[in-house]
């Protein structure tokens, strides 16, 4: 492993973990784990001695052993060779050098991607300045499909996410219906439920499948409850569209879910022989963030951004419809202010970009964190020139339930004002058709009281 | 602002607490809506730093033998840097629980988390709900604990030698709930035990939230579940049926 | 003045200034003036306060006294009432939201703008979160001329500022030369010079003009000396395109920069006497930055953004071509951090445009600033949305006569090829003449040591 | 990277420090210009906070009488958020130079300013080249003051008596340049001075920046001009000819 000199000192790193770990941009996780570099020092020696690391180093000194995590056979066993072998040949800093070049176009980085491992992406993330994410992630387009079309060019898609503290109908409902009128939707209609149970998701799942069934929208809904509670639902015949799932990037973190790869296979199969997609198949959405793997003790020794892009390796073995990370969701312990969420936020995006994943990013922070709605209009618009996927929508940005401020309905409009996107095609077709896009193809204002005059009154709320 | 009484939008809010039909502004937020968040967030992020008042607790829980508790977490801005020390008892609680009878069905823990607010409104009624269901059952002094995480509940359990510890904890406070409280349920409870190994009851809250009625039929129901199978976690699910609760008053239920 | 209650206490605010610093987002300058609000709790009744506030208000309330002060005259002097009336019954409160209404076209805004204040600017601008900055500012394009047409939709124009500690003639054509290659310089070649000489200020201008006319650069240039030592200059024959001054927003801190109101009318005149443009005689190039008038002890108990707005009313009066807001160039006293760097650059450019000038923004900050290149990518990139006229080009964003860091060559490139923004048409096709441009209107990748197959050698260099 | 001896680069380079012909990575920064950024922020960010060393000033200032002086800032955390503090001297310091001997042409200040390393390294020759420059002046002790300001040299001047101020003062740390010294000239110093009634003579950091020989040679002149003149700032301009320096070698005047 590499020694370097700086400043009259020599820096020695002792194996690819700590050197990646000590390259990390200061955030306050790696300190808690003790893994970040002690100075400013340390950490410019760290990334000199990564820049000229050969790629190839990556694959034979693993972060987590093999022999002890399915995450690492998963990443080692699937490395595509060939894919990998226009630049085996590169340092980091050259990796870093070709992804910005006009060569590495959205084809080639498409090619590429499965001959990564998620530690190469780490490992040029961390040499990667903020436009730097963001000029090579808007190259990448990852386009998937279930009943609709997301990640195209040009597209941004919104999750409406309609929780509510006690899971009651009436509620969801309101909020769906708020979140229709405000174009949102397109990515899923997804409700995280208060409560742990098979039937009370199997409720929720037929009261959205009835009202996305009623107002023919095509979108899919998800109940973002324990992967073996949407496999017994299925089981039990609910409409399940999509399966859900929090993954994170070490076996041990995995169990700490309570999940491995072997039940999230079990759930996409499930969810599969439902063949309920119109236009796709992919079935599985996925929710990751930094942090996750220390928080269960299970980080390994690694830094918090490289665990981040293994959990998105789990994630690539299953094509999802929807990969999310909720960047600043559980606190500041792991990210401590609206700095470190910004740059956690652009590096998610990228890593899951450039290894193949449709990545949307829950700009977010919770009130213990020092970070305000400015430090998330930022994030939101850098996502959005940097191609995201999509974003969340939760009225007001407040989330009654889960108790943190994610994006709004009208951070999304706002977003795609300023940058001209459109929501999916279909989707887009679908507003149309019910009145709700204007001649520029924005939504409409419509007050919530008038929703009548667009919308059947769902059943519970009549 | 506010709807006519009976009006569709007036029913819409009156369904949730969520922040719908709050209008536009162009695409943003309308100088109203905007400044109301402002002014929830300031109180959200006090909720955060407010301490947890012990007596006031013990005296809410009337006649209730109480121990006192604390984390190694020594002050509030600790606390929130370095959760590991919100999970590992400080040494005095160490002796205290030692010194304390051993063997209980149960240990009941309330810890402050991130909202003592939380706990402060809810925690007391949750018990003495939760006792009546629990009728036979022997249950440890319960542990009143300061800085604590929702995994400290694990070694409290271990040095009373209870077969369960249930830990009420002030969920992190949101911008319409700084005073939210979370309930979580260990079966064998020692250190290093992984979420994956507890089932969780959250949102309690009352009007807006769960009630402590219906919260207290759950528990008592996951708690008679995990005596029976001797574990909690994903192993475990909530089956409660929520008609076995229906007498009692909840908006969940009312639909 | 207003009172206001809030979670059971009572805030009253003495006077509109009070008012106004209390409502402004925190900032260090502001804490550093005695003028911030103490805390969270107050900052939010302030703004309560402000929201209900009539902007008729605003016309009776001066933050400086009228007897003192002559920029307050020229504010409340040449106020056009007629461009008022049709928002003179707003609150703030409204005022923003209809800012933020479709009805707020770019036509609306800028039949609008005589009919602004400083101070109504500054005063809906902390009411503003950083989305609605952005949001607004786009909306409107100030479009100014002189040997090009900067400002444009779709544009982004680039000062190549040549700076060198000895005012080297080959120095400073060196960094000319690398930054012409790159694309800059369509905004205005522009030297600090280190001396404070009016002979080594012409010794500039005839440099570059020499080039400029060498190579037909339909641009200007400009020396950014005293406005005293321009005027000499002018008056001894030196070929001046632009006259700079930086300015700020009182008299006795305009007094302190060593000008008044009569010497800018002076040095404008002196500057239309030549003649010089072709496409417009839009002729003055102004700076200024918030914490200059707190800087010069002469905030009169404003704070500095409300202060820094009131210096764009002195620059209104010239119709310059340029007006740049150096925002983090002076040093944390005033904004502390990345968060408040950014906050600030995002509401100068704001109020600037909403006041009608061509706003061009230093992203930019000091090496004792707790703030970094990620910072600044961040802030360029909003600005990119919020459609800016301008941002600075130094080779490699050091700055190696002013010891700051500001945005670089690759900068601009990088904002103008992930917005899809071009140079300013003249300065394009001048680009696309000399083969600089490839297909996609990016600027071809030239080595410096190249530069000859392109541009002769200018003799200093030779 | 080092361009080929005699090749263009080479020379272009040769002219100036500024970061040219850097190559691009598509729109952005090669890795190995990034990183050399990277570090020399590093560096910078340190010179900020390096504190002054008056003993080796007053060494390298070979037989010269000094005083030592403090702003009122205490720390050099106070200092960076509280330029006020740096402007005013304490009171120890104002009671040592009203006890000095009163009246002097001028008095020369050393201030630490954002760059100690600066005054460190370029100071005491800048003083030495200016003296020669200034036979029969009446020169106050030189005052080495900690945490200055530009303008604490008004209150020095002041309480000194003295006619005029030069202030030799760390400017800000530049990427490549942490170690510039700037000269600040006040004519009739004293508490309340605008910056448009001083002079400036800034960059001083041979062999990049300003020589010695020139800086003196330019402050010399213009000290001349406003005893002559009884003036200093915007109504004193620099007209000193550099070809009266013309035998002083310094690139600015090599061209
Ligand atoms: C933060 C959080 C997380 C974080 C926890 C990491 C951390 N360091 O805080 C992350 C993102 C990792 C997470 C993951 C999951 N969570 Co969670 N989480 C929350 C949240 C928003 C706040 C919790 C809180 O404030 N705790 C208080 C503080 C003081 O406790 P703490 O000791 O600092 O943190 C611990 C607890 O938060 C606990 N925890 C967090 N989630 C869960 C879920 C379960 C089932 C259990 C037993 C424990 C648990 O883990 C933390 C570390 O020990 C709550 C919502 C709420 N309103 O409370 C949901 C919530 C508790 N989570 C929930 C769920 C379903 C999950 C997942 C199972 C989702 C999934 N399908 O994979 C996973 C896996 C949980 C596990 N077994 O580890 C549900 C639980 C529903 C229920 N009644 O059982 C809730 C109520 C949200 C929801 N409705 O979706 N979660
Ligand atoms: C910061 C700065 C400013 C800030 C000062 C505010 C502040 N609080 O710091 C602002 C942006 C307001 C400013 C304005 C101007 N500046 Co200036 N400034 C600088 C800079 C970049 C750093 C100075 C520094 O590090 N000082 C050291 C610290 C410790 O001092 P301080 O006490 O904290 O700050 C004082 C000095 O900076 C002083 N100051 C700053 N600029 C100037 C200019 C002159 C002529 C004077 C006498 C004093 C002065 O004012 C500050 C408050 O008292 C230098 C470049 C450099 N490499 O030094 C240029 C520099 C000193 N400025 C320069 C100029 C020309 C100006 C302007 C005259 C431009 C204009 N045309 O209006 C104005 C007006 C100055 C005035 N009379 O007030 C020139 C001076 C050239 C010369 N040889 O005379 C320099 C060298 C840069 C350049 N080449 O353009 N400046």
């Amino acid at each position: 492993m590499p020694t370097i000199d700086l400043g009259g000192t020599r820096y020695r790193f002792d194996d690819l973990k700590t050197l990646l770990a000590a390259a990390s941009p200061f955030r306050s996780g790696d300190a808690l784990a003790g893994v970040a570099a002690p100075d400013a020092a340390t950490r410019v020696a760290a990334r000199r001695a990564l820049a000229d690391l050969p790629l190839k180093a990556f694959l034979t000194d693993a972060i987590v052993p093999y022999e002890d995590d399915e995450v690492t056979r998963l990443i080692i066993d699937g490395h595509d060779a060939a894919a990998f072998a226009p630049i085996s040949h590169l340092t980091v800093g050259d990796f870093r050098d070709w992804l910005l070049s006009d060569a590495a176009d959205g084809q080639a980085l498409a090619r590429l991607s499965p001959g990564l491992t998620p530690e190469m992406v780490a490992g040029v993330c961390k040499l990667m300045r903020n436009q730097d994410l963001i000029a090579v992630a808007r190259k990448i387009q990852v386009v998937t499909r279930f009943r609709n079309t997301l990640g195209q060019a040009g597209t941004l898609a919104v999750r409406l996410q309609p929780n509510h503290p006690t899971d009651d109908p009436a509620g969801v409902a309101a909020i769906i219906l708020d979140g229709l009128l405000m174009g949102s939707g397109d990515a899923v209609i997804g409700v995280n439920p208060a409560t742990d149970s098979v039937a009370g998701a199997t409720t929720l799942l037929r009261l959205i499948d009835d009202l996305r069934q009623a107002y023919a929208i095509p979108t899919q809904s998800c109940i973002l409850t324990h992967i073996t509670n949407t496999i017994a639902a299925i089981e039990r015949g609910a409409p399940v569209d999509l399966v859900f799932q929090s993954i994170a990037g070490s076996q041990k973190a995995n169990s700490g879910f309570g999940v491995d790869l072997a039940v999230l296979r079990e759930g996409r199969e499930a969810a599969l022989s439902l063949n309920r997609g119109t236009v796709g198949q992919d079935v599985m959405y996925f929710e990751t963030g930094q942090g996750a793997a220390l928080s269960a003790d299970a980080h390994h020794g690694a830094d918090q951004q490289t665990m981040e892009t293994r959990a998105y390796a789990v994630a690539r073995a299953f094509s999802p419809l929807l990969v999310n990370t909720v960047v600043g969701f559980i606190g500041p312990e792991y990210l401590y202010d609206g700095k470190q969420i910004i740059r956690a936020g652009l590096e998610d995006h990228f890593c899951g970009k450039l290894l193949g994943l449709p990545m949307g990013v829950d700009v977010c922070y919770t009130n213990h964190a020092e970070a305000d709605q400015d430090d998330m209009d930022d994030l939101l618009t850098l996502l959005g020139v940097a191609g995201v996927n999509f974003v969340i929508g939760v009225p007001g940005a407040d989330d009654i339930m889960l108790n943190y401020q994610s994006t709004s309905f009208h951070d999304a409009l706002y977003l795609r004002q300023v940058l001209n996107l459109r929501p999916a095609p279909e989707f887009a077709a679908w507003l149309d058709q019910i009145g709700l896009l204007d001649a520029r193809g924005g939504v409409r204002s419509t007050a919530l009281d008038q929703v009548g005059s667009i919308l059947s009154l769902p059943r519970v709320l009549a | 602002m506010t709807p006519a009484p009976g009006s569709l939008l007036s029913r819409l809010r009156a369904a949730t607490d969520a922040r719908i039909g709050l209008g536009r502004a162009g695409a943003g937020l309308p100088t109203a809506a905007m400044l109301a968040f402002q002014s929830d967030h300031a109180l959200a992020r006090d909720a955060v730093h407010a301490p947890m008042d012990a007596a006031a607790l013990a005296g809410a829980l009337a006649g209730e033998p109480t121990i006192a508790a604390s984390s190694c977490a020594d002050s509030r801005a600790t606390y929130l840097q370095r959760p590991g020390l919100g999970r590992c008892l400080d040494a005095g609680s160490v002796e205290r629980l030692r010194a304390t009878e051993q063997g209980h069905d149960l240990v009941i823990v309330i810890g402050d988390g991130l909202s003592a607010r939380a706990v402060q409104a809810h925690a007391p009624a949750v018990v003495v709900a939760l006792r009546e269901q629990l009728v036979g059952w022997r249950i440890a002094p319960i542990v009143l604990a300061r800085h604590a995480r929702v995994a400290l509940g694990d070694e409290i359990g271990e040095n009373l030698g209870a077969a369960m510890s249930l830990m009420l904890i002030g969920e992190r406070p949101g911008l319409s709930s700084p005073d939210s409280l979370g309930a979580y349920l260990t079966w064998g409870p020692r250190s290093g035990r992984a979420d994956s190994e507890r089932n969780c009851v959250s949102n309690i809250r009352p009007p807006r939230g769960l009630s402590y009625e219906v919260a207290a039929a759950k528990l008592a129901w996951l708690l008679r579940q995990a005596r029976a199978r001797a574990l909690t976690g994903v192993g475990l699910k909530d089956d409660f049926d929520p008609a076995l609760a229906a007498d009692v008053p909840n908006r969940a239920l009312g639909a």
